[in-house]
Formats: C-alpha cells, sequence, structure tokens
C-alpha cells in the first residue's frame, strides 16, 4: 500500500481507533481516555493538515475494496470532501475539549466519547466517499452511530426524541438506498466524478432519472433537514449540548447537505440536473424550508430549540446556493458549509454554557446572562450577528456571495427570501442579546452548577471553545478574502466543478 | 380373485383407517389402529414385500400398539387419580 | 388347489371384515381386544395361505413373528389399558 | 389323497374361524367370548396350518408352520386368562340365564 | 489410495456423528470438549472442502462405489460448501457458547451435546446429499434431534411447543416423501443426478403433483408464512443456544432443499409456483415483523422476526433465473444465520442476567450489559439491513436483481422489510438504554457467553466487508 | 387393476386422511395416529407406485423398511412427549400459543 | 360454525388430492430407469443373496447408517424429554403370564436369531430381529419379570450406541476401499453380517428403550 492509499485510512482509523478502544475503558480512566480523545483530535487534524497541502497540490488519494463483485468500497480525497474534513477536524477538538469539560461528572463517558468517536468517523466517511455506495454506508453509520449520542440521558424524552430521529433518518436512508440502487442498476456503477455521471444515459431514461434524484435528495434532504423533512431536529435537541453542537453544526445535518452538493454536482452534473428541470424546484424547498425555519425559531422559548430551526434555516443556505445554478451561487453554498458550522457551534457551545453554569435553558431566562458570563455572551453575540449575516463575521460573506449569485441566475425572488430570512434572524436573535447584556441581573439564577471565579464565568474547558470558534467567526469573515481561507477552498472547489466553464 | 382379494384389503384398511380417526373413543381408536397394522402387514405381503410385512408385524402389532396402550392407560389412570 | 386357497383366503378376509365392523363397535373395551386378537389370528392364517398361493414361503416367517407378538398387544392391553375408571362394561 | 386332506383340513379351518368370529358375536359376555376366541385360534388356524403343511415343500417347512400353532396356542391362552382375570379383578360378573 | 481416506465431504458427517455417540455414552451433561474439538475440525475442514469446492468446481463422493443410480451420491458445489461454512461457522461459537450456559446438572443441558451432534450431522449430511431419498432421512434426523433439543428438560410451554414443532416438521417430512414416492413412481429413480435430465417439460403430470408437495413440505418446515405457527413458541421457548441453532441453521436447511430442488431435478416444475411463494415470503416479511414489533417476551420478539427474515429467502424465486438472484439468497441466508445466532445468544444472556425475558425488562441493561447490548446492536443492524453489515449485501443484490427483472414490487417489499425491522430492533435498544434499571439485582454471566455472542454478531457485520469470497465460491456450481 | 396400483391408491388416500386427522384433530394421541396413517400411506405409495406393473422391487421396499423406523422413532418421541405434557398439565390437546 | 367450514375445506382438500393424486398416477406409463437390473447384476459382489438386504445394507448402506442415528437419536431425544425418574418397582404378574414371559421369550429369541441369519438370503435382517428381541423385552417387563428404565448407565448406554457404532467405524474405515462403505466383494458378506449383528444388540435395546423409559411411570 502506499502513503497515497494509506492517508485516508488513516484519516478514518484516527477516529475509529481511539473509539473503539474507549469503549472498553473503564469508567474512571478519566486521564487515559481524555489524553486518548484529545490524542486523536490532534492526530487527525495533523493528517489533516498534510491531506490539505496534498490536495492544494493536486495529489490524488485514494483506495478501492471490492465487498461484492462490482460493488466496491471507494475512498478518494478531493477539495470538495477536504473542505468538509477540515471542517469536522478542527471542530472535532473544539468540540472534545468542550465535551470533557461538559460532562466532567457525568455517567457513561466511556460510551458517550467511544460513540463520539465514531460518529467523527463516520463523518469522515462521508466526506471521504468516492462513490454513492460508500457514501451510503457511511451515512447510515452516523444515524447509527449518532442513535446513543441523542439518548444518551436515557429519560423518556430522550427516548422519543431518539425515536424520531431514527425513524425520520432510516426512512430517509431507505429512500436513498432505493435511489442508489437504481442508479447503479441502470449505469453498473454510482462514483463520483466532476460534471456527474448521469448524463452518461440516454434521453429515454430522464423520467427515471428524475425520480431518481427526488429519491436521493429526499434522502439525503433528512438529515439536511429541509422541510417538511426537518422534523426531527428540534425533537433530537434532547442530547447533550456537545452533541447538538457537533452533530447538528457539524455532523448530520451537513452531512446531509454535503450530500446534495455530492449528488447535484457529481452524480447528476450541475449542467445536467439543470437540463433535466431539477434544479429549480431544489431551490423552491430550500427557500421555503429557509423562510419556515427561520418564522419558526422566533416563537421558541426553549433556546436550543430557537437554535435548532436556525440550523433549519441556514443550513438551506447551503442547499439553496447549490441550486442557484453557476459558480457563484456555488461557492457562496459551499463557503456556507463551513460558516455555518462554526457559527452555530459556538452558539451550541453558548448555550451549553448558559445551561450547564447556570441552568438556563429558556430564552425568557436568559435577563441578565450577559453580566454574569460576559465572555460566553460576547461569543454568543458574534455568532449571532454572523447568522443575521452583520458585516465582518463570517455569515456576511456567504450571504454576500449566495445574492450575487442569485443575481447571476436570474432569481430575484431568492435575493428577497435571503432579506427576509435576514430580518427574520434578527428578529429572533436580538431579543436574546438585548435580554442578555440590557435587561437586570435576576435575584437567582434557575439553577447555578458552577460558581464564578475572577474572570472565569465558569469552567475554562466550557469557556475556551466557544471564544475560539467566535474569533474564527469573525476571522473568516474580516479576511475572507486572503489566501487559505474557507472562501478561497471554496473558490478552487467551485473551479474544479465547472471544469472548463470558465470559473470567476 | 386376488383383485376382489386386494380391494377388499384396500377397503378394510381404509375403513379401519377412517375408523381410527373418526371413532369417538380413544381405546377403540388404539385398537383399530393395531388392526390397521395388521392389515397394513397382510398389504405387504401382497405387494410380495415380506421384509417390510416382518417390520411391520414385529413394529405394528408389538411395540407400537404397546407403547399406545401403555400411554392411553397412564392418561386414564391419571384421569382417575386426579 | 391354489384356487382353493385364494378363496380360503379371501374367506378368511372377509371374516375379518366382519370382525373388524364388531372391533368397530364392540361393547366393552375387551370384546375389542378380543377382535384385534381374532384379527390377528385369521390374519396369521391368510398369511400362511398367501406363502402358499404366491409362492412365497417368507411369509411364513411374518406369519410366525405375527403369531409371536400378537400376545404383547393382548397383555399389554389386559396389565396396561384396561382400566375402571370409565365404568364402560356391561 | 393327501390333496383331499389338505382341502377337507383348509375348509374346516375356514368353518371353526366363521363360527369363533359369529361367536364373539353372539355371545352374552366376555368370559363365553373368550371361550368363542379359544375356537377359533385353535381349531381354525390348526386346521389350516395341518392343511397347509400337508403340502410344504420341505419338512423344515411344514415344521415351521406347525410351529405357529402351539404358539398361537399358548398366546391365546394366556391372553384369554390375562382378560378374564382382569374381568374379574374389575367385577364383571360372568352372565348368567 | 489414501486420498478418500481423508476426504472432507465425508468426515464432515462422520465427525459429528462420531462426537454425539461419544458424548452419548459419556453420559449426561458431558461432552463439550469433544463436541467442541471436533466442530473446531469441521470448521477447518469446511474450509477446506469450500476451497477445494472454489478450485475445481462439484465434487463429489460416490458412497459404497456403486454411483447413482444404484447407489448414493454425496455432491458439493459452491452452494453446499457455503452452507456447511455456515454451519460449522455458526455451530462453532454457539457450541462455545453453550458450554457455559449449561453449566452441569442444569436439565436442559443434560443431553444436550449429543443431540447438537446429530443435529448438525444431519445438516451436514443434508447439504451435500445427492440422492431425494437419503435427503428425506437427513431432513428427519435434523427434524427430531431439533424437537430434542426444544423440548429438552422444559417446562409445559416448551414441551407443548416441542409437539406443535414435531407435528409440523413430520408432516412436513411426510409430503416430502409422498413427493419423492411419486418421483421414485414416474421415473424410477431418486437420485438427483440421474433425474436432472429426465424431468422435461412434458413431465406427467404426477410430478408436478410430486413437485407442489415436496415443495409444500419444506415450505412448512422452513415455517414460510402461514406455516409459520410453530415456530415462534419452539424458537421462542428454547433455552437460548437451541434457540440461536434452530433459527440460524435449522430452518435454512429446508430452504436450502427447494432451493436445490429449484435449480436441480424439478427445475422445470417448480417455477410454476415461483410467484405463490414471493407473495408468501412478503406476507411473511409483514406479518413476521409486525408481530415482533408487538411481541411482549424478547425472544418471541426475536422469534418473529426469523418468520419476518425467512420472507425475504422466498422473494429470490420469481428471479432465480437471472444471475444474482441465489447470490442474493444465500447472502441473506448468511447473514440471517449469523446475525439471529449473535442476537438469541446475546438475549440468552440478557435473560439469564436479568432473570426474566420481556422486552420491558431490559430498560437499563446497556449499562450494565454493554458488550452484550453491542451484540444485540450489531445483529439489529444486520436484520435491518444497514449498512456495511452482509444484511445489506443480501438486500442490496435483492433490489438489484429486482430491479435488473422489473419487480419493483420486491424491491419495495425489501425496503419496507428493512424499516420494519428498525422498528423492532429498537424497540429493544430503546428499552435498553432507558436510564432506570427494571430489576434491582442482576446475576453475573460468564464472559465468555457474552463474547460469543458478540463474536457472531460482528462476523455478520464484518460479513458484509467479505462479500467477494462468499460469492466466487457460488460461482462454483454445478 | 394391478395389486401395486390398487395399494398405491389406497395409500394416497390414507395420505390425504393422514394429513387431515394430523390438521383437525385436537387430540394428541389422535394426531399421532393420523400421522402413522400418512406415514404408512406414503410407504404404500411407495412401493405400490413402483410395482404397479406388478414385478417386484426391491429397492422400494428398502427405502420403506428405512422409513418404518424412522416412523416408529418419531411415534415414540411424539408419545414421550404427550406424556410429559399431559403429566405437567393434565391436558391432552395443545394449549393456545400466548406470549406472556 | 368456524370448525364446520374448516372440516369441510380441509376434507374437500384431500379428496380433490387424492382425485387428481389417483388420475396423475394412471396417466403413468414405464419408467425410464429400472434399478432391479443392476441391484441384480451386482448381488453377487454384495456380498448378501437377498436384494433387499443388498439394498439396505451395501447399494443404500448410508441410508441405514443414517436410519440407525435417527433411531438411537430418538432415544436421546425421549431421554431429554422424560428426564429421570426413579423406576416404580415392578409388580409382577400372575404366574401364568410370567410362565408365558419365561415359554415365549426363548422362542422369540430363536426366531430374532434366525430372522438375523436369514437376512443374507431372504427376508429379515437386523431390524426385524431387533425388533423381536425388542418385543421380547416389552413382554418380560409387561409381565413384571424386567424393571423400567430410570435412567442408561454406562454398560447400557454403551449397548445401545455400540450397533451405531460398529456401523459407523466399519463405514469410516471402507474410507481405505476408496469410499464410504464401500465393501471389498471379498469381505462384504462377513463384514455386513458383523454390523447386523452389532446393529440388532443396539436396535433391540434402542426399540426396547423407547417402551422402558416410557413404561416405568406407569405403574405408579
Amino acid at each position: 500500500m502506499t502513503s497515497h492509499e494509506l492517508l485516508p485510512l488513516a484519516l478514518l482509523a484516527s477516529s475509529l481507533l481511539p473509539g473503539l478502544i474507549i469503549f472498553g475503558l473503564p469508567e474512571a480512566w478519566v486521564g487515559v481516555r481524555t489524553f486518548l480523545n484529545l490524542f486523536a483530535a490532534i492526530a487527525k487534524l495533523g493528517l489533516v493538515a498534510m491531506l490539505l497541502a496534498g490536495v492544494a497540490a493536486g495529489e490524488a488519494y485514494g483506495v478501492r475494496y471490492a465487498v461484492l463483485p462490482g460493488l466496491e468500497l471507494a475512498l478518494k480525497v478531493d477539495a470538495l470532501g477536504m473542505m468538509f474534513i477540515t471542517l469536522s477536524a478542527v471542530l472535532w477538538l473544539f468540540t472534545t475539549v468542550y465535551a470533557i469539560g461538559y460532562l466532567e461528572n457525568a455517567p457513561h463517558r466511556s460510551r458517550f466519547f467511544g460513540f463520539f468517536s465514531l460518529c467523527v468517523t463516520a463523518t469522515m466517511g462521508i466526506a471521504l466517499a468516492a462513490n454513492l455506495f460508500t457514501f451510503f454506508i457511511f451515512y447510515e453509520l452516523l444515524t447509527l452511530s449518532t442513535f446513543p449520542l441523542v439518548v444518551h440521558r436515557g429519560t423518556d424524552k430522550a427516548m422519543k426524541g431518539g425515536t424520531v430521529y431514527l425513524a425520520y433518518t432510516l426512512i430517509g436512508g431507505t429512500a436513498l438506498l432505493a435511489g442508489i440502487v437504481w442508479l447503479h442498476h441502470l449505469l453498473g456503477h454510482t462514483e463520483f466524478a466532476h460534471a456527474g455521471i448521469a448524463a452518461a444515459l440516454g434521453p429515454e431514461y430522464a423520467g427515471q432519472l428524475k425520480i431518481i434524484f427526488l429519491l436521493l435528495i429526499a434522502g439525503v434532504g433528512v438529515k439536511a433537514a429541509i422541510v417538511p423533512l426537518h422534523g426531527w431536529l428540534p425533537q433530537a435537541m434532547v442530547a447533550p449540548a456537545p452533541v447538538s453542537a457537533l452533530l447538528h453544526a457539524v455532523a448530520v445535518v451537513k452531512a446531509g447537505a454535503f450530500g446534495i452538493v455530492r449528488i447535484v454536482y457529481e452524480v447528476y452534473g450541475a449542467e445536467f440536473a439543470q437540463s433535466l428541470n431539477l434544479l429549480y424546484p431544489l431551490a423552491l424547498f430550500a427557500a421555503v424550508t429557509i423562510l419556515w425555519g427561520s418564522f419558526r425559531a422566533l416563537f421558541q422559548n426553549d433556546l436550543k430549540k430557537r437554535l435548532a430551526y436556525s440550523t433549519v434555516s441556514q443550513v438551506s443556505y447551503i442547499v439553496l446556493g447549490v441550486a442557484l445554478f453557476g459558480p457563484i451561487g456555488t461557492i457562496g453554498g459551499l463557503v456556507h458549509i463551513v460558516h455555518q458550522g462554526i457559527m452555530k457551534i459556538t452558539l451550541f457551545f453558548c448555550a451549553g454554557n448558559y445551561a450547564e453554569t447556570l441552568g438556563i435553558h429558556k430564552v425568557s431566562e436568559m435577563d441578565g446572562a450577559g453580566r454574569r458570563m460576559p465572555l460566553t455572551t460576547l461569543a454568543f453575540s458574534i455568532g449571532a450577528l454572523g447568522m443575521m449575516g452583520a458585516p465582518l463575521t463570517a455569515g456576511a460573506v456567504s450571504k454576500a456571495w449566495l445574492i450575487d449569485g442569485a443575481t447571476a441566475a436570474h432569481m430575484e425572488w431568492a435575493i428577497w427570501v435571503l432579506w427576509t430570512s435576514s430580518l427574520l434572524n434578527a428578529a429572533y436573535f436580538l431579543p436574546i442579546l438585548w435580554r442578555a447584556w440590557l435587561r437586570p441581573v435576576p435575584a437567582t439564577w434557575p439553577e447555578e452548577h458552577i460558581a464564578r471565579r475572577g474572570w472565569r464565568e465558569t469552567t475554562l474547558l466550557l469557556l475556551l471553545p466557544p471564544l475560539f470558534t467566535a474569533a474564527a467567526t469573525l476571522a473568516a469573515g474580516t479576511f475572507a478574502d486572503s489566501e487559505a481561507t474557507p472562501l478561497a477552498w471554496a473558490k478552487l472547489i467551485a473551479e474544479r466543478e465547472y471544469v472548463g466553464k470558465g470559473a470567476p | 380373485m386376488t383383485f376382489v382379494f386386494d380391494l377388499l384389503l384396500a377397503l378394510s384398511l381404509l375403513w379401519s383407517a377412517w375408523r381410527t380417526l373418526a371413532t369417538p373413543r380413544l381405546d377403540r381408536a388404539i385398537v383399530l389402529f393395531i388392526i390397521f397394522g395388521l392389515l397394513m402387514s397382510l398389504a405387504w405381503a401382497r405387494l410380495a414385500a415380506p421384509d417390510i410385512g416382518l417390520a411391520e408385524a414385529a413394529i405394528g402389532a408389538g411395540l407400537t400398539g404397546a407403547l399406545l396402550l401403555d400411554a392411553y392407560g397412564v392418561l386414564l389412570r391419571r384421569r382417575g387419580t386426579a | 388347489m391354489t384356487t382353493l386357497m385364494q378363496a380360503v383366503a379371501l374367506f378368511l378376509l372377509a371374516n375379518l371384515v366382519l370382525a373388524l365392523v364388531v372391533a368397530a363397535r364392540g361393547p366393552t373395551p375387551a370384546d375389542r381386544m378380543l377382535m384385534a386378537l381374532l384379527i390377528g389370528t385369521t390374519g396369521t392364517g391368510i398369511l400362511v395361505l398367501l406363502a402358499q398361493t404366491m409362492h412365497l414361503p417368507a411369509l411364513v416367517d411374518v406369519a410366525l413373528v405375527l403369531a409371536l407378538l400378537a400376545a404383547i398387544g393382548g397383555i399389554a392391553f389386559a396389565r396396561r389399558a384396561w382400566q375402571d375408571v370409565e365404568g364402560e362394561h356391561d | 389323497m393327501i390333496e383331499w386332506l389338505s382341502m377337507a383340513l383348509l375348509l374346516a379351518g375356514a368353518f371353526f374361524f366363521f363360527a369363533g368370529t359369529v361367536g364373539l358375536l353372539r355371545f352374552p359376555d366376555v368370559y363365553s367370548r373368550l371361550h368363542a376366541l379359544a375356537k377359533a385360534d385353535n381349531l381354525g388356524l390348526g386346521c389350516a396350518l395341518f392343511g397347509l403343511a400337508l403340502q410344504a415343500e420341505s419338512l423344515a417347512a411344514a415344521l415351521k408352520l406347525l410351529l405357529i400353532w402351539p404358539l398361537v396356542m399358548a398366546a391365546s391362552a394366556s391372553i384369554g386368562f390375562a382378560i378374564a382375570h382382569r374381568a374379574h379383578r374389575l367385577g364383571i360378573a360372568p352372565w348368567r340365564k | 489410495m489414501l486420498e478418500p481416506l481423508f476426504d472432507p465431504l465425508v468426515w464432515l458427517i462422520l465427525l459429528p456423528l462420531a462426537w454425539a455417540t461419544l458424548a452419548f455414552v459419556l453420559g449426561p451433561g458431558r461432552g463439550a470438549w469433544p463436541a467442541i474439538a471436533g466442530l473446531a475440525t469441521q470448521c477447518w475442514l469446511a474450509i477446506e472442502l469450500a476451497q477445494k469446492v472454489g478450485a475445481g468446481g462439484v465434487t463429489n463422493h460416490v458412497v459404497g462405489g456403486w454411483g447413482a443410480p444404484l447407489g448414493i451420491d454425496l455432491a458439493v458445489d459452491g452452494l453446499s460448501a457455503a452452507m456447511l461454512l455456515l454451519t460449522q461457522a455458526v455451530a462453532l461459537p454457539l457450541a462455545i457458547y453453550a458450554r457455559s450456559y449449561f453449566k452441569l446438572n442444569d436439565p436442559a443441558g443434560t443431553w444436550f451435546w449429543p443431540l447438537m451432534g446429530f443435529l448438525i450431522a444431519g445438516l451436514n449430511a443434508l447439504f451435500v446429499s445427492a440422492d431425494l431419498f437419503n435427503l428425506y432421512v437427513t431432513l428427519e434426523l435434523v427434524g427430531l434431534a431439533a424437537v430434542g433439543l426444544v423440548a429438552a428438560g422444559g417446562g409445559a410451554q416448551q414441551v407443548a411447543a416441542a409437539l406443535r414443532y414435531l407435528f409440523a416438521t413430520l408432516v412436513g417430512s411426510g409430503a416430502y416423501l409422498l413427493g419423492v414416492a411419486l418421483i421414485y413412481g414416474a421415473y424410477g429413480t431418486v437420485s438427483i443426478s440421474t433425474l436432472l435430465p429426465l424431468v422435461t417439460n412434458d413431465a406427467p403430470r404426477l410430478v408436478w403433483i410430486a413437485g407442489g408437495l415436496m415443495v409444500s413440505g419444506l415450505m412448512l418446515k422452513t415455517a414460510l408464512f402461514p406455516f409459520h405457527f410453530w415456530l415462534p413458541p419452539a424458537h421462542g421457548g428454547a433455552p437460548a443456544p437451541v434457540s440461536a441453532l434452530l433459527s440460524a441453521l435449522v430452518v435454512k436447511a429446508s430452504f436450502y432443499l427447494i432451493l436445490r430442488l429449484w435449480l436441480g431435478p424439478l427445475q422445470t416444475v417448480l417455477p410454476a409456483f415461483a410467484w405463490l411463494l414471493a407473495m408468501l415470503g412478503a406476507a411473511a416479511i409483514f406479518w413476521g415483523s409486525w408481530q415482533a414489533i408487538r411481541a411482549v417476551k424478547l425472544k418471541r420478539l426475536i422469534a418473529y422476526s426469523t418468520v419476518a427474515q425467512l420472507g425475504y429467502l422466498f422473494l429470490i424465486f420469481p428471479m432465480l433465473a437471472a444471475h444474482g438472484a441465489l447470490e442474493a439468497g444465500v447472502m441473506q441466508i448468511f447473514a440471517h444465520g449469523l446475525a439471529k445466532a449473535g442476537m438469541f445468544a446475546a438475549a440468552g444472556v440478557l435473560i439469564k442476567a436479568t432473570g426474566q425475558d420481556t422486552v420491558a425488562g431490559l430498560a437499563g441493561s446497556v449499562e450494565r450489559l454493554p458488550v452484550t447490548m453491542f451484540a444485540f446492536g450489531l445483529a439489529g443492524m444486520t436484520l435491518m439491513g444497514l449498512p456495511p453489515s452482509s444484511g445489506f449485501l443480501a438486500k442490496w443484490l435483492i433490489i438489484e436483481v429486482a430491479l435488473a427483472q422489473g419487480h419493483w414490487i420486491i424491491a419495495m417489499v425489501v425496503l419496507a422489510g428493512g424499516l420494519l425491522a428498525a422498528v423492532y430492533v429498537l424497540r429493544v435498544l430503546r428499552q435498553a438504554f432507558l436510564l432506570t434499571p427494571a430489576s434491582a439485582t442482576l446475576t453475573p454471566v460468564p464472559r465468555m457467553l457474552e463474547w460469543s455472542a458478540f463474536a457472531l454478531a460482528a462476523a455478520s457485520v464484518l460479513l458484509g466487508l467479505r462479500g467477494v469470497e462468499l460469492m466466487r465460491l457460488l460461482g462454483a456450481m454445478a | 387393476m394391478s395389486t401395486g396400483f390398487i395399494f398405491a391408491l389406497t395409500g394416497a388416500i390414507l395420505f390425504a386422511a393422514g394429513v387431515a386427522g394430523v390438521v383437525l384433530i385436537g387430540h394428541l394421541l389422535r394426531r399421532i395416529l393420523a400421522f402413522n396413517l400418512m406415514g404408512s400411506g406414503a410407504f404404500l405409495v411407495l412401493v405400490g407406485l413402483a410395482q404397479r406393473q406388478d414385478v417386484v422391487d426391491p429397492v422400494p421396499q428398502a427405502m420403506v423398511l428405512t422409513g418404518i423406523v424412522v416412523a416408529v422413532a418419531a411415534t415414540a418421541l411424539a408419545l414421550a412427549l404427550v406424556r410429559k405434557l399431559h403429566a405437567l398439565t393434565g391436558q391432552l390437546e395443545l394449549p393456545d400459543d400466548v406470549d406472556a | 360454525m368456524k370448525r364446520y367450514s374448516l372440516v369441510v375445506l380441509v376434507l374437500s382438500l384431500a379428496s380433490a388430492f387424492v382425485f387428481f393424486l389417483g388420475r396423475a398416477m394412471l396417466e403413468l406409463g414405464p419408467t425410464a430407469i429400472d434399478l432391479r437390473a443392476p441391484v441384480a447384476a451386482h448381488l453377487a459382489e454384495s456380498g448378501v443373496t437377498h436384494p433387499v438386504t443388498a439394498v439396505l445394507l451395501n447399494y443404500r448402506g448410508y441410508d441405514t447408517l443414517l436410519e440407525i442415528a435417527v433411531l438411537l437419536l430418538a432415544l436421546l431425544a425421549i431421554l431429554a424429554v422424560v428426564g429421570e425418574a426413579p423406576a416404580s418397582p415392578t409388580r409382577a404378574a400372575h404366574p401364568v403370564l410370567q410362565a408365558l414371559g419365561r415359554l415365549a421369550v426363548p422362542l422369540m429369541v430363536v426366531v430374532a436369531v434366525y430372522l438375523l441369519w436369514a437376512g443374507a438370503f431372504r427376508p429379515g435382517g437386523a431390524f426385524q430381529a431387533g425388533a423381536v428381541l425388542a418385543a421380547a423385552a416389552v413382554l418380560l417387563h409387561l409381565v413384571g419379570l424386567l424393571p423400567g428404565w430410570s435412567k442408561p448407565r454406562l454398560g447400557l448406554r454403551f449397548g445401545l450406541a455400540a450397533g451405531f457404532a460398529l456401523f459407523l467405524a466399519v463405514a469410516a474405515g471402507l474410507l481405505t476401499q476408496g469410499s464410504l462403505l464401500q465393501y471389498p466383494p471379498a469381505a462384504a458378506g462377513v463384514l455386513i453380517l458383523l454390523i447386523e449383528s452389532g446393529l440388532t444388540v443396539s436396535l433391540a435395546l434402542i426399540l426396547a428403550g423407547l417402551f422402558l423409559l416410557l413404561s416405568r411411570e406407569a405403574e405408579a
């Protein structure tokens, strides 16, 4: 095996093996577990760095393994995948640090971190998949490994949330499987390729291809929480905060969005999909989701639920970008994968901090929280402003590219959608900020778990991750046009996807 | 003549089988079944299969009959003492 | 001669059928068992006749075994199955 | 001569069988029916066996045929005894006019 | 000269018979070690045989040196080699499991080892026999051994289940026997290889009746809906290692025989019944899953899941002429065999540990028996057909063949079946993840139990990554 | 009609009656009887049909010998089970199969 | 009512089955394969002169091997079902019956030996002989001269399994001849007699055991 074959495997193994070892660790071995977690996360980052350099230089990494004659598990590393991988790897590190702090005295930590690592492995696999078959395998593995995390608390409510989550994702998985087998039957393979593979079929297959597209998008759309397939996401909020953070900011919903990107660009090909009139309906669904999610978020008193509906809305920005035919929209969508990730994880970290430190779960309890926890609230504010698309934040960058894309694609209505959504974002985030910063401190907090020590409003492990991600949000927005930013990488991807079509 | 013999034997086989299944009393059914086994060994003789006839005679008339009667007796006794 | 033997065999079989009808109806369990024994004896007779008419001397062995083992059924009946629990006797 | 004798024995055997069957049908109680059975067993089968033995190809075959007779007699006697014994134990009274 | 002495094909039959006899003579409760040693050797023999078949196609053994139709032939092709492999591979871990499960003097374990030996011998003999009547004898060997295992040392419920099972299996093999009788009447032989060229499209009507009888008898023994009535009490009531053996292997044996007849001597006759079987298979999937979803007892649930999973096997019949359908069926046999053995084994651990056997009683068990629950989850993954398990490959193959043949309805049934399986598997997992334990005390269970269950379940998943070998083996067909 | 055929036909009827008996009769001892009738029917068909021209064929005869042994084995096992069930429950019919 | 319609349904199905089966049987022509010729042709090499025995123990000896396994297995299953129970004391029967037993049993043994010996050249053989022996044991038990089994001890277990084990060993040993159960023609007769003798003993024990195991509670 060459290093080009080994590296993708090593990327998977760097979270899989520690995960499996952690399962076997006794509950009390906190030190060993923490070391393994951090070591794995850092090792993974190292591997990611090596791969990033290689991919930027045009190196091809990949490995194949036949499970059945004509059916291969195939991994490859490409620019699009790297973007998702990098995002996941970086956020995994932060979330791990955060989770170590968050679960300090909670039971079943071995199980939690074991499944957590499996979850990250599945995410990596999704990003590395070189064909739809492989994609599907990791996609389902992700479902399975997240279920124990969602129900981790073992309460009836957690069970209900977990059951809803599984019902949605398994039904979605079934649709996805049906589409994949069908496509495999027609084409004989399901390899991802620039400009797509479906176009190889003659026009007489157009009808079948449309149904398959519907099945595939319905399948990944469940995880991407496109309306009307979004019902699981707010329910799954019963999970512990690090799970909500990683799952909803990165792993699950992004896996769905990433799948849509892969299907549109590398299975159907944007041009071919456009010729089948598939992109316009997709854009419509994305638009409806954006508005519906934001609208529903307005009425949520539960902080995490409000964030969840916000996620529903924001992830569809990516879908909208993909569905806006043309490279500019693509760049907007792709960059939002990263930007939404770091912003949303910041928000969830902060929500977790409020809950863990002061017992605040509801928006109505947020009065004065900013004075008690200024740093957390600062990070929260940055994330919220980013969501609204305020200047100098990462959100602004994605939103700008999306609007440009809509203009280029002559879909002016999409611009209105984006603006309306921004207004709604402001409408549900600003009241929180107002309460946190400007309302007086109440006499007692709902449940104060962690006392203040000097400038440290809560434990260090809880405080640092959101501060870092908030800083990243600002950095990605401020220095968007320099090199080695998410935006630059998104441009590289768009260049490769629209090969020969003249990237901007 | 042999045809009439065969036919009569076949009919008595069928009749005893039918009564075995249909008779309301269990002991009667068992006795009929033993008779059925006996008729079977006659049938095997008519089919020129003395090996099977021997086996049927030994098993059907001897062992199976005894097993069934014994089982019947036990069931009766249990019911009697119960 | 063969014809006569066949006729006798047929007659015995008819006789057997007659006994069979009684066995199915017989008033007491003991009668039925007696019928079964009679049928066994008749069967033995038929078998030795068949041995002659079918030129299968081995059928005599069958008759022998049948005669030997017919007793078992009767004794099993008398020793095990015939119970005075149901009061079905005359 | 032997032919005729054997034929007569066979017919006699058939008659005794018939008589035994009718007896079983007609006699009033277990004990007398046992008696009828013994007739059929001992005489009917005996006649038939002797009739056949006369025609046997070898002495061994004839002896085997004749072996069956005492066997059946012994068996029927003891079963007859067993059943009568049992009937008595169960309290079945002999039939009286 | 000495080569036949080491023919793995023969020793796969002789060896289990030998250790079964030895275990019987050794006496009650004894014989675990001969059994385990024997099974380990058999595993090696089965691998050996599979390699031989993979390299050289069909292997024959002419018993008695007479050759068909006078004598009996044993024949091994890819299909039978695969079944042999599965049988030994499932039996060995289960034997290790059973050794811990039946501690000495457990009434259910008194005669477990000789019974298991005869069962395995019967299965192996069944898989290699090329003679319809000999197959009948092997069917009875398997059936009676299975009934004995179900009934052993049990209470009223178990005995009743065994009786139900006994009558079903006896009527099933009786119908098969009558079919064999008719075939012998029509052709004068019961040798599969001799019959192969004789049974043509214009076969006499009697052969059709024979085919119908044989298949319906075997359907009854395979517990295809609506003949499944005997399975849930028998598989649900028996001790865990027995349930595992029965669900994983025994019902597959009669299915294998249908497949054998279908592909072999009755290939011109049986396809007339294809859609009937597929429809019953679909009904089995829905009915079995529905009952599993409703079941109160854990092993009941698993047993009904077997009813459902057997349904998949019958879906392949309308497509059997096409390439890939047989492969799909065998993959499903493997997937279900390994997974169900693992699941029953895991259920056995759970029941032993918690001391009761309802699904509700599992609350909190993920905490206290993580390995077992993980095994259960892995096996459940295979049953649901989730990747990368072998159940997924089976499902994939069936759907692909169905689409290639244009039978999209079959594809839909398979997909729906997967979802229903998810419902009943997750019913259990959900309960296990609940925080509050249902029973306060937990009987400690031997580690070996947990890990052998885990090994089986893990094998069912890992096989999903090694499908190529199995497919290659199946390629070596007659 | 030959002897073989007559008994083959008889066997077919016996088989059908036996199966009907096993299906319809609840009483377990009777079911065992019905099963035996069924088996006898199948054996008769095997030999009778093979000898429908009244020529003796040893192969089906040997098969039936094997079959009879199997039938005896099955009958004895069934009886053992019935007796055990009766000893445990006092019932001679199968109880309803309940999941509780 | 439901029950009644079930009866009607099953019976009409059965009648239809018999009707079609009977018709189909009538249509049958001669068979393509006639095994009588090869059976007769190889009789000289088979070691016995009675064709049924040749089929049973030579041509299709493998069937018989498995059949014995089935029988042993049935006994085993019964053991597993009924478990261990002390055999109840035997109640002696009336002396007349005991006399019958004493008279009949030696005769049965003689007949059994005769049948075993006859098997080589005329109807008879291990199975019939074993059955007669078993019947003798049952008779002895019924007249109270032989107790029922509480559980088979080592010696008895050995005896039960010996016939099968012997058969198995011979079958495996003959692998040296080229295949399972391939008798060398010269030794076939002796080997078959050996196997049959072993089988007679074990079959008798097994068949008797079926009864003796079950009936032990009968006298309670």
